[in-house]
């Protein structure tokens, strides 16, 4: 609640935002063994979890300050076999947005919802389930959201390939640049 | 799979559904809500968004970083430069590239300005659903002064692509301050007309004063940033909590509202329109000399060191952020884009929207400031 | 009124009728809508050549399709584009209708949208200035007196044409639920596309 | 003499009430900061919608309703006298006007409702419950009048305020007057009540199945409504007129000053139109009543 009482300096950062990263990565090396937690800048956390240990992680969080949940987002490691799941997660008592990471299996991704913890994570639940195929076990609307009778693999995976798609679609010719 | 968002149950015979949207005027943007009524009243309603969806986030990972830059401020028409501003943040971020403190005073300028131009515009579209089209007629004449700075800045109307990594495209042009402080001055002088014709009014006041109440505890569990959540009297603005640009170095207060119904919001807006003006002028009359971009390497051949980010700003809706994953290539690995109509637009409409009245539905909707393009991507 | 013009509305009242009231029909289909607000507000008042916006498609002659199409989008642009009466003109806004413009290789917009349904005039620019709409409603003009607005009979004409392209996109809408799907997809020679 | 009164009454209100028409819009258009479309611009827009190629009609009740529509205002403004103009006055006075002003809504009902679109049956609903709301003080009002003039021939009561600026029902019973003015925009159907057209909330509600020659005869019949409502007014408390042109006059005022209100009121919903109208308009018009009746005593 610095901010609000209006001392904090204008230049950004106030001067002991190190601490309390460094505190909370103590504190979540502490609770949850199994997780790993960098601080790659001031005011950036980054923890990676196996998938169980997920709802724990974010459960922690929560009750440490980070309430407003920003955005739930999926990276595609092909390569690896994996989809990395990424919630954003804030605190604005703290100031420091923190990143809590997990990874699925890419063949058949399965994750729990997180609904209970953030009410408005159904939206990016849905999302996510449609874009990439993960089907979030508890999350009751898991419907299309944005596409309109999509059929085949879900077009934010790696493997789906944008301009062959677009050209047997829609018939676009393939240009010279890339 | 194939019927989108059935409903759940049945419907009673005195239920009608209803599309609105998105051939309806009262809508704003190419969106839709299936509305289910009894007489006037809404008793279900069903955010039908995707009218707007390109897949951005699939393009922009088969384009390098250099064709992104145009791309990106395509992803909000109403409010395109911080999507920019965003981008080339995020950019910087994993080259470690430095911006000078004068293209941070000139981001502030074209980043207030685009939050101003988006509001006057949210203020044509909230005056004409309610039925006020003086006042939408005037704001929209008046947004156009806004976006004849714009034209003088950067060439563009709508679209600028300005906001660039490592800096602006360009420096201000001769006598762009003596042109911004005219438009300033006329925007100021409107603003007391603005209140009299319509923030003042007492039918706008009953028809939006008690209606769809979003409480802050509501409000914050749901996600909601931005005026929606300054209206219930949560102080929270990225300006403040990260600065980003010249904030950090600006004098100004956000402006919040206590009760979180449909009149605080459009009086946070309202309010923010006078601060917007407050800060361009502050930014032009602070602006230090230069250079307005550093020197980047060939961008053609650019490959960005391999790394993630997420940075964020405060647009005229509230916290837009980017999550950009890069693999080392010369284009982005991964790209997402926190929205901040994405939350708002669907499950707090969803839920504001239950057991109003059809002649209420439109600017409920308005006055959550929402953009249905955000949304859809 | 110009004196001038008195012979010709004498001759045809009816296509003065039709140059002079175009009431717009449009949502926000893409990008470009954010110039329509303007274009119909103070600063550069369309009411002036009698375009004014409409609330229903029952009621309008103009079309306007304002930049990229979804395929969601283009369900609805159908379906109110078969509610429309003719003579009914459609306005492609924008470079994303023309080509796909900066979207050419998305999954989810169509490309040429003269594929779908006929386009009468087009926009070109990303984003068209106000001006440029008002040059396309007096080319439109021009074509209304000559007789070459007829994208609403050419529609008619080449049904199969568009219908065919439409399901082959939008396989799941209710207006082909009983179609045959076999109906040919190459366009007709007769079939004057824009170029 | 009064069969080319007949002919010639409907055409001069048609005139005049799409006069009125283009006139709005210009004006409007002013307030707006704008320029506005030529005067003629709704002859313009009822040519075009007669020379389109296709006309949707939703069958038998439809076509019968609009016509029924157009009929009733057209038979109505053939028993209001405009100046010295009244070619059925013989026959006809307020009562009989009250009964045919009911017939439009009817057919504008019947027509909207066989369209089988919600918007459609929605803005009927809003405009028969406005119409409840208004016809309360708008009737006592009338009472009010016909009881101080001891007569229902609309004829006598213009007449009778023919004298001077002092005999007018507006100096002569100002608060029947003031109450029938502050529902005025309700029954024109103008801002801050119009919420049966709202294109904002029902995509303009009742007109929304209308397009072509239907549209056409919609369009004439509001055009008629507005004319039929302000003369009304102008023969009841703004003294008639001694001629057609001074009659016109007056109702150019009455519907400038409407215009006004237009501009700058939003539109309310419609309980509050409701309310309103049962609380202030209605109030006055009752005490303007005790008034008359204790006066005439």
């Amino acid at each position: 609640m610095r901010d609000r009482d209006g001392d904090r300096d204008r230049t950004g950062h106030v001067a002991d935002a190190d601490v309390n990263e460094e505190d909370l990565k103590q504190r979540i090396a502490d609770r949850m063994p199994q997780c790993g937690v960098t601080v790659p800048k001031p005011g950036r956390l980054i923890a990676t979890v196996p998938r169980d240990g997920l709802l724990s992680l974010l459960h922690l969080l929560k009750t440490d300050g980070f309430e407003h949940l920003s955005l739930i987002s999926c990276v595609d490691w092909i390569d690896e076999g994996e989809l990395e799941l990424v919630y954003h997660l804030w605190s604005q008592e703290k100031k420091v947005h923190a990143m809590a990471k997990t990874r699925v299996d890419r063949a058949s991704p399965r994750m729990l919802s997180v609904i209970l913890l953030f009410r408005h994570a159904q939206t990016y639940e849905r999302e996510l389930h449609e874009m990439f195929g993960i089907d979030f076990d508890g999350n009751p609307r898991q419907v299309p959201l944005l596409l309109d009778h999509w059929q085949g693999i879900p077009p934010m995976r790696k493997e789906f390939d944008l301009r062959r798609h677009a050209r047997e679609t829609f018939g676009v010719e393939e240009r010279t640049d890339d | 799979m194939t019927e989108p968002d059935a409903p759940t149950a049945t419907a009673a015979p005195r239920e009608l559904e209803m599309y609105f949207g998105p051939q309806h005027v009262g809508m704003v943007g190419n969106f839709g809500i299936i509305l289910t009524v009894e007489g006037d009243t809404v008793v279900r309603a069903r955010a039908n968004p995707g009218y707007l969806h390109r897949g951005f986030e699939k393009l922009m990972e088969y384009r390098t970083y250099i064709q992104n830059f145009p791309l990106v401020c395509r992803l909000n028409v109403m409010d395109p430069d911080p999507n920019e501003a965003l981008y080339a943040m995020a950019v910087e971020d994993l080259a470690g590239l430095d911006v000078p403190p004068r293209a941070h005073y000139i981001r502030t300028v074209v980043l207030e300005l685009s939050r101003v131009s988006s509001h006057l515009m949210w203020m044509w579209g909230y005056a004409n659903l309610l039925g006020f089209e003086t006042l939408g007629q005037w704001a929209m004449g008046d947004r156009d002064y806004v976006l004849d700075l714009f034209e003088a800045l950067t060439g563009g109307r709508v679209y600028h692509t300005y906001i660039w990594p490592g800096g602006v495209r360009r420096d201000l042009p001769d006598g762009f301050a003596d042109k911004a402080y005219r438009v300033l001055d006329h925007l100021q002088s409107m603003l007391p007309e603005y209140d009299n014709l319509f923030f003042n009014h007492r039918l706008f006041a009953d028809r939006t004063q008690g209606l769809a109440v979003l409480g802050r505890d509501d409000a914050l569990a749901m996600g909601v940033t931005g005026t929606n959540l300054r209206a219930t009297g949560a102080a929270a603005d990225t300006r403040k909590d990260e600065p980003y640009a010249a904030y950090g170095a600006l004098d100004f207060d956000v402006p919040t509202m206590q009760d979180g119904d449909s009149y605080a919001r459009a009086v946070v807006v309202r309010l923010e329109i006078e601060q917007s003006l407050s800060l361009v002028r502050q930014a032009l009359e602070g602006m230090p000399g230069g250079p307005a971009w550093t020197k980047m390497p060939n961008p053609f051949k650019w490959e960005v060191p391999p790394g993630e980010t997420y940075v964020k700003i405060e647009s005229a809706r509230g916290e837009a952020g980017f999550y950009m994953v890069s693999d080392g290539s010369d284009k982005p690995y991964r790209v997402h884009f926190r929205s901040p109509s994405y939350p708002v637009g669907i499950l707090v409409l969803e839920r504001l929207l239950q057991g109003a009245s059809l002649s209420d539905v439109g600017h409920i909707m308005l006055s959550l400031n929402i953009a249905a393009p955000e949304i859809d991507r | 009124m110009d004196r001038a013009q008195i012979p010709k509305i004498l001759k045809s009242p009816a296509n003065w009728g039709r140059k002079y009231s175009l009431w717009a029909v449009y949502f926000c289909t893409g990008c470009g809508i954010i110039e329509i607000p303007p274009v119909v507000t103070s600063r550069w008042d369309a009411e002036r050549f009698g375009v004014i916006p409409m609330a229903t498609p029952r009621q309008g002659n103009l079309f306007l399709i304002t930049g990229y199409v979804s395929l969601k989008t283009l369900g609805a642009i159908i379906r109110t584009y078969d509610q429309m009466l003719n003579p009914k003109y459609v306005v492609g806004f924008g470079s994303c209708p023309v080509n796909g413009g900066m979207y050419w290789d998305s999954y989810n917009t169509i490309k040429h949208l003269d594929q779908y349904v006929p386009v009468d005039g087009w926009i070109s620019g990303c984003m068209p200035r106000p001006e440029a709409i008002f040059i396309a409603v007096t080319h439109l003009w021009t074509l209304i007196d000559k007789g070459l607005a007829d994208g609403y009979k050419r529609y008619k004409d080449n049904y199969d044409f568009y219908c065919a392209n439409q399901r082959r996109v939008l396989p799941h809408l209710p207006k082909f639920a009983c179609g045959t799907g076999t109906e040919t997809a190459t366009a007709p020679a007769t079939l004057r596309m824009p170029t | 003499m009064w069969v080319v009164g007949i002919i010639a009454l409907p055409l001069l209100a048609i005139g005049v009430s799409v006069f009125f028409l283009g006139v709005s819009r210009k004006v409007t258009a002013r307030i707006q900061r704008r320029y506005g479309p030529p005067l003629y611009q709704p002859v313009i827009d009822v040519v075009k919608l007669l020379a389109q190629e296709e006309h949707v009609s939703h069958g038998m009740v439809f076509d019968a309703g609009m016509v029924l529509a157009l009929g009733g205002s057209l038979a109505t403004v053939l028993f209001i006298p405009v100046g010295g103009l009244h070619p059925l006055s013989a026959g006809g006075d307020l009562l009989v006007i009250l009964y045919l002003m009911l017939l439009p809504p009817l057919g504008l009902a019947l027509a909207a409702g066989a369209a089988e679109n919600p918007n459609a049956s929605i803005g009927v609903s809003r405009k028969l419950i406005l119409a409840l709301g208004y016809e309360v003080p708008f009737l006592l009002a009338l009472l009010a009048v016909m009881t101080q003039e001891g007569t229902t021939s609309l004829v006598a009561i213009a007449e009778a305020q023919q004298p001077s600026v002092l005999e007018w029902g507006l100096v002569r019973a100002p608060l029947s007057a003031l109450a029938v003015a502050l529902v005025l925009p309700a029954m024109l159907g103008l801002r801050p009540f119009d919420m049966a057209t709202a294109p904002q909330e029902i995509a303009s509600g009742t007109l929304v199945e209308f397009g072509g020659k239907y549209l056409v005869l919609a369009a004439l019949q509001g055009a008629l409504h507005t004319y039929i409502v302000i003369a009304l007014f102008v023969d009841l408390f703004l003294g008639g007129g001694a001629n057609v042109l001074t009659f016109l006059a007056k109702m150019g005022v009455v519907f400038f000053g409407g215009l006004l209100i237009n501009a700058v009121y939003p539109r309310v919903r419609i309980g509050q139109a409701l309310r309103f109208c049962w609380k202030w308009p209605t109030l006055l018009a009752l005490l303007g009543l005790v008034v008359v009746m204790v006066m005439g005593r």
